[in-house]
């Protein structure tokens, strides 16, 4: 156990992976000289050199390269800048990326990583904060991950590199500075793709998060246990596949579900969280499911608005108090 | 009123308001060569006189989308066609990124107003990459609405409405809408987006539906009444804006809901309809709320296997069943 | 060589020196936190941008890039509202919702900088065909780096503006630094000249120097000339061979170069030193007519960033404004 | 460049495989035994044949819509390709991917695509893949047509093959329509492969109904790609002689100016033509009789073939949501 950040986390698991398997190789804008423009790649360049590709400014290729190399049995690790640009290459991923195994019978295996730096930083703006993982949980044929800090940053990521499926990876520009103390795995299996971790036990609520969103649930949760109220606490990790079990287990012990992601609440991940538990639970639930997310419009620039869009633990506090009156 | 098909009904919404204002331009794939996809536009050119605003476009997606937006920011009204849904991702950030956001970000001096018509769903064998349903992921962006029309007297009036509205908008049509035949008033009319209609009245159940999903529903409830169960249809008719209202207010009254759709279940449109039932209606909900959609697949090639992707009026009948069987025992 | 009159040069240099100020301030403001958010100068381009533009009218329509503060003020736009944009305030050109990655001045025909790498080619072509079907007669141009112009978007709009016989300019500043990657053949780039490209397009191209004002000016006239009068293909390529000095945004510690190295080789090539240069050499203006422009410019930027300071964040109730109609 | 007898023979004989297997499915798609979407390769056999005829097992080609051409030039099995488009279980790809999305990858033969230009940077993947990260001298193949061409993808992936040196081939089947567009009014320039120049990328011209020149031609560019000298473009001049897919009711052009242009760009009549008299490509020629014998063959492959797809079951139902997650 050591302490590291988020971005060393993902470093050092990309590190490890390359080091056992010489197929994977890294390719993106600004990695070999900045070593990504979050640092998340520092050193792989000078460590594994010819492994590490700068590319032009042509995300279709990034994406539908990295398909295609994937296809010709090596194993990509693609970067994608800022998630907000994952539109520009969206056929790559959607028509080709997730569709190929299919189409083509089980012939071909897509084992390629996508990491998408995603979220608000401040003052992004429209076209540099998004969180679009909602639209890829809607696209059969791709993995989704969000994790929610560095030990998970570092597991999660080496699990999508071996795994076979291509996984979008979702890291959060935020939470990169973040610091943990993070154990050195050894070469078993870190972590299943699907599975949700119980970050929190509790009885009287269950709040349903992941990726930056964890920090509310979190924080949500000291505040309400100041006054009394459990709240428990499940980090999803992964969004497609998604841990319905979990969820079921904990709203059929708690009888109250509050969800919460960064990303625009209407079509969001969290309304599939929401509907499955109206469909499959809904008998025990005690009060009506609470759904946050960011109000319907694109991110703006000036500080007092962009305070608007953010979610607050303070929001999901006085929404889940409001269930218990 | 008079008998037209769907493909009829929008081509003169079409004609008549690109005969009106001279703004307005169509550009498409093939616009010219076969009248693009189910030879919705043979003839437009002519039809309004102005050959010159009916525009052979290389197959270049991002560029279609990307020159309309700034078509659009410099006064023309632009209708797109993308031919077939699955061509959207290829002008994604064109969509997402410049088109919704162009107004908002440079704080409302811009404003877009365009017409993305998209044919979607499932039609018969054409494989992985001329099918899927893809308006689960616009309802998602601010700044784009998406419209899903039902009939040909629908579509026409949609149509007028997307046309003549300052905003981008997301037009999915079905494919098996394009034959389709059905009364279509002759008047200009239009019909406001964010306002659903009722197209059966019920007391047992709320159906919420849209698009092709309709016609089904409608079959299935008759199938129902025959046992006695008195299914409301709804139509939202617009997904965003959708309206809330309708949709709670009728569920309040039958206590029950079914939502169906033809895209894939996991994350699409339905969870946010069924998800809003859920956080608002829950204290008149006597039942889950069902939910159906396309399993977690792409569409397969083997008809046996796509028939098993589809969303037919037995999956609506079998859907409203689970509704009543399984009574919430809160 | 075209003659200006004293007036027209004096004009010409004030338009640079008014972006060179500007891009300091805001360099200044932002290394001192004064505003947030990406913060990309045009410092050392200026000539491209006032090259341009002289032979642009209101009517004709530019689209910028993430760089875009010199288009903008080349274009005629009012630095005051467009610094306030920068602090986010309700003054600003965009009341705040876009700040300095999309900022935009529609009333001088400015449609906006773009924080999507290479999406202003769509935008550009449509803007032309738009002029065409209006007969408005007004002319677009697009700006782009030499990364952008590895972007497919760059072919779809080459091809169809050709193909359309549309009058768009294609100016792309090759500045041989896309972010933090060198755009050097066999690295991430093909070719040398990124003009070559309009062979493909049956297309006119002109190289220049882009650090020499009055070069950018004559090869910018002949391609305007061309697409004002009516036949044939119209659209052309200008490639204006310039250098970026500061890093790709304000706190870019330029890891992968000397930043003063950087510095120093604009220092030896400064546009608008050349400018003064030729100017006096050819008799055209004297050292104290620079002296006074510098005085002015310095005045008004003062002025600028006092009115963006002075003026109000916009009210929380403008979050959902200006989103639809 | 001369070739022998035998690999003329060999030329000749992938052309008229993929003749009767088009006309055949051509055929069975009108009398509604074959659904979907359709798209045929007849007129443009000599380009496939040509290309792959220089290529080895273990390299790759990334089709297009029209790919049933590519398929059997790159050796697939017919009566499995047969059966796929049958949509049948004992299909290559099992049913789920149809004529639009055929593949073998046991040949190399990476799959059609149903996004036109969606080709271009799978191939330069792959040959990125085998050059800087497998290290092999494996070589990619793209085929596109003129439409294609306009797709911002193209552009993404020349200038990458050119400024790493990949070995990927770029194949223009400029067969002057783009489905029902005539290429000129929507692309900028005449010769396609004039694109090539603004990637420092070599570029030739072969006429696309001469099996030999474009067989030259790709030889020439397999032994620089294989040299580590980077891709080439291959622009084959050709001509679609049917609807951009079988049902096309071809409203854009006329009877008479499709029949002349077929006549004019037809690779197996020329074949017949050139071969039956002294000629620079082979030593000798090849009788009539020969030819007759070859094309026997082909037909009744192709029956045998369709007899396999017709007698083939469907998937099982439980096989839907197979082959999507390993």
């Amino acid at each position: 156990m050591r302490k590291l950040s988020f971005s060393m986390a993902t470093c050092e698991a990309m590190a490890e992976e390359m080091a056992l398997d010489d197929k994977i190789f890294v390719m993106g804008e600004d990695l070999a000289r900045q070593g990504g423009i979050f640092g998340q790649f520092k050193g792989l360049p000078e460590k594994f050199p010819g492994r590490v590709i700068d590319t032009p400014i042509s995300e279709t290729f990034i994406i539908g390269g990295g398909v295609g190399a994937a296809l010709a049995g090596a194993r990509p690790v693609v970067d994608m800048h800022f998630a907000d640009f994952i539109g520009v290459c969206m056929d790559e991923i959607f028509n080709q990326m997730a569709k190929v195994r299919y189409m083509f019978g089980g012939q071909a295996k897509v084992p390629l990583v996508l990491r998408a730096p995603d979220g608000m930083t401040i003052q992004g703006a429209a076209q540099h904060s998004q969180a679009v993982e909602a639209w890829f949980c809607h696209i059969p044929g791709i993995q989704v991950v969000a994790p929610s800090n560095p030990e998970d940053a570092k597991a999660v990521l080496k699990a999508a590199i071996r795994s076979d499926n291509p996984v979008i990876y979702f890291e959060n520009k935020i939470l990169y500075k973040e610091t943990a103390m993070v154990p050195e795995i050894a070469d078993e299996v870190p972590y299943t793709i699907g599975k949700a971790k119980v970050r929190r036990e509790g009885k009287d609520v269950t709040i349903v998060s992941y990726s930056i969103g964890m920090k509310n649930a979190l924080g949500a949760a000291e505040r309400l246990a100041k006054e009394g109220i459990e709240a428990e606490v499940i980090d999803l990790i992964s969004l497609s596949p998604w841990d319905k079990e979990a969820v079921l287990t904990s709203v059929k012990k708690t009888h109250r579900l509050c969800i919460a992601h960064e990303a625009v609440k209407q079509g969001g991940f969290g309304a599939e969280i929401a509907a499955t538990v109206a469909e499959e639970a809904i008998e025990y639930l005690d009060a009506p499911i609470l759904r946050y997310g960011a109000p319907f419009c694109p991110i703006p620039f000036a500080p007092t608005l962009e305070k608007m869009v953010r979610v607050f633990p303070e929001d999901l506090v006085k929404g889940i108090k409001g269930m218990f009156e | 009123m008079s008998i037209k098909s769907y493909r009829e009904a929008t081509f003169d919404a079409m004609k008549e308001e690109m005969i009106r204002d001279g703004t307005v331009y169509a550009i498409a794939e093939d616009i010219n060569g076969n009248g693009g996809t189910h030879g919705r536009y043979t003839g437009l050119g002519e039809a309004i006189g102005d050959p010159g605003r009916v525009i052979d476009a290389p197959i270049s997606e991002a560029i279609i989308v990307g020159s309309a937006v700034g078509a659009a920011m410099s006064g023309l009204r632009p209708i797109v066609d993308l031919r077939f849904s699955n061509c959207i991702p290829c002008a994604m950030d064109e969509i997402v990124n410049q088109a919704a956001k162009s107004r908002y970000m440079f704080g409302g001096q811009a404003k877009v107003p365009m017409v993305i018509r998209a044919p979607d769903g499932i039609l018969k064998m054409q494989g992985a990459h001329h099918t899927d349903c893809l308006e689960a992921w616009f309802t998602h962006v601010p700044g784009l609405q998406v419209v899903v029309p039902s009939t040909p007297a629908e579509g026409k009036g949609l149509l007028k409405t997307a046309i003549r509205n300052d905003n981008p908008v997301l037009f999915f049509e079905h494919k098996k809408l394009m034959a389709m035949t059905g009364e279509v008033p002759e008047e200009d009319y239009t019909i406001p987006f964010g306002k659903a209609r009722v197209v059966r009245e019920g007391r047992d159940v709320s159906v919420i539906v849209y698009g092709i999903m309709v016609s089904r529903a409608l079959e299935a409830a008759e199938k129902l009444a025959a046992e006695g169960i008195d299914a409301e249809i709804i139509d939202l008719r617009t997904l965003s804006p959708w309206d809330r209202e309708a949709v709670l207010a009728s569920v309040k009254k039958t206590g029950r809901a079914v939502v169906a759709h033809e895209a894939v279940r996991q994350s699409g449109f339905g969870a946010e309809i069924s998800a809003t039932i859920a956080e608002e209606a829950f204290g008149a909900l006597k039942a889950p709320v069902i939910r159906i959609g396309a399993p977690f697949v792409p569409i397969p090639m083997a008809p046996n296997l796509e028939d098993l992707c589809r969303v037919l009026p037995e999956n609506i009948y079998e859907g409203v069943h689970r509704a009543l069987g399984r009574q919430s025992d809160r | 060589m075209v003659l200006f009159t004293r007036q027209e040069l004096l004009t010409h240099y004030e338009t640079m020196v008014k972006i060179r100020k500007f891009d300091l301030e805001a360099k200044r403001a932002r290394e001192a936190n004064e505003i947030l958010g990406n913060v990309h100068v045009y410092v050392g381009e200026e000539a491209i941008a006032a090259g341009v533009c002289a032979n642009l009218e209101r009517k004709d329509c530019i689209e910028s890039t993430h760089r875009g503060h010199g288009h903008t003020i080349a274009k005629g736009a009012d630095i005051n509202a467009m610094m306030a944009e920068l602090y986010g305030k309700a003054t600003g050109c965009c009341h705040g919702k876009g700040g300095s990655q999309h900022i935009a001045d529609f009333s001088v025909g400015m449609l906006g900088a773009n924080g999507i790498v290479g999406g202003g080619y769509g935008p550009a072509v449509g803007a032309a065909l738009a002029a065409r079907i209006l007969k408005t007669g007004a002319i677009s141009v697009v700006f782009f780096g030499d990364g952008a112009a590895n972007r497919g978007t760059f072919h779809e709009a080459a091809n169809i503006a050709a193909a359309y016989r549309l009058p768009v300019i294609f100016v792309c500043e090759n500045n041989t630094w896309a972010c933090a990657t060198p755009s050097e053949v066999g690295h991430t780039q093909s070719v040398t000249e990124i003009s070559r490209r309009a062979i493909g397009y049956d297309m006119a191209s002109c190289v220049v120097n882009g650090n020499d004002f009055f070069a950018v000016y004559e090869g910018m006239k002949k391609l305007a000339e061309r697409a004002r009068g009516g036949e044939g293909n119209r659209c052309g390529i200008l490639e204006c061979q310039t250098w970026r000095p500061l890093g790709h945004v304000i706190g870019d510690t330029q890891p992968y170069r000397d930043a003063r190295e950087a510095w120093a080789r604009m220092c030896a090539d400064d546009c608008i030193e050349n400018y003064e240069r030729r100017c006096i050499a050819e008799g055209w203006l004297e050292k104290k007519d620079f002296e006074e422009i510098q005085d002015r410019v310095e005045k008004m930027i003062r002025d600028a960033k006092q009115f963006a300071v002075d003026s109000p964040y916009p009210d929380a109730s403008e979050l959902t404004t200006d989103l639809y109609d | 460049m001369k070739v022998s007898k035998e690999q003329a023979l060999k030329f000749y004989e992938t052309m008229c495989l993929i003749r009767e297997f088009e006309t055949s499915v051509k055929h069975d798609f009108l009398n509604g035994e074959i659904p979907g979407f359709v798209h045929l390769y007849i007129g443009e056999e000599a380009v496939a044949t040509g290309i792959c005829a220089a290529l080895d097992d273990t390299d790759y080609i990334e089709s297009t819509h029209r790919g049933h051409g590519h398929c059997i030039a790159k050796g697939a099995d017919i009566d499995r390709m047969m059966a796929e488009i049958f949509g049948k279980k004992t299909g290559l790809c099992k049913g789920k991917g149809g004529s639009m999305h055929i593949a073998d990858f046991s040949v190399g033969m990476l799959g059609a695509n149903g996004v036109v230009g969606g080709g271009y940077n799978l191939a330069a993947g792959a040959a990125l893949a085998n050059k800087m990260i497998l290290k092999n001298d494996r070589v990619s193949v793209v085929f596109f047509g003129d439409g294609a061409s306009n797709r911002g993808t193209f552009h993404e992936a020349a200038n990458v093959s050119s400024a790493w040196k990949l070995p990927t081939i770029f194949v223009n089947e400029m067969n002057q329509w783009a489905s029902t567009t005539p290429y000129e009014t929507t692309t900028a320039v005449k010769d396609i492969s004039d694109r090539a120049k603004g990637y420092h990328m070599p570029a030739v011209i072969a006429d696309g109904k001469n099996v030999f020149e474009v067989y030259a031609a790709a030889v020439e560019a397999v032994e620089r790609a294989r040299a580590g000298e980077g891709p080439t473009f291959i622009e084959c001049k050709t001509f679609r002689v049917e609807g951009h897919f079988v049902g096309d009711p071809e409203l854009y052009r006329t009877r008479e100016y499709v029949k002349e242009n077929a006549a004019l760009n037809d690779p197996l009549t020329w074949f017949d033509r050139t071969m039956t008299r002294k000629n620079g490509y082979i030593d000798g020629v090849i009788e009539p009789q020969e030819l007759e014998a070859v094309r026997a063959a082909a037909k009744e492959k192709i029956v045998k073939a369709k007899e396999f797809a017709m007698s083939s079951e469907y998937p099982d139902p439980d096989q839907y949501t197979a082959d999507l997650y390993l």
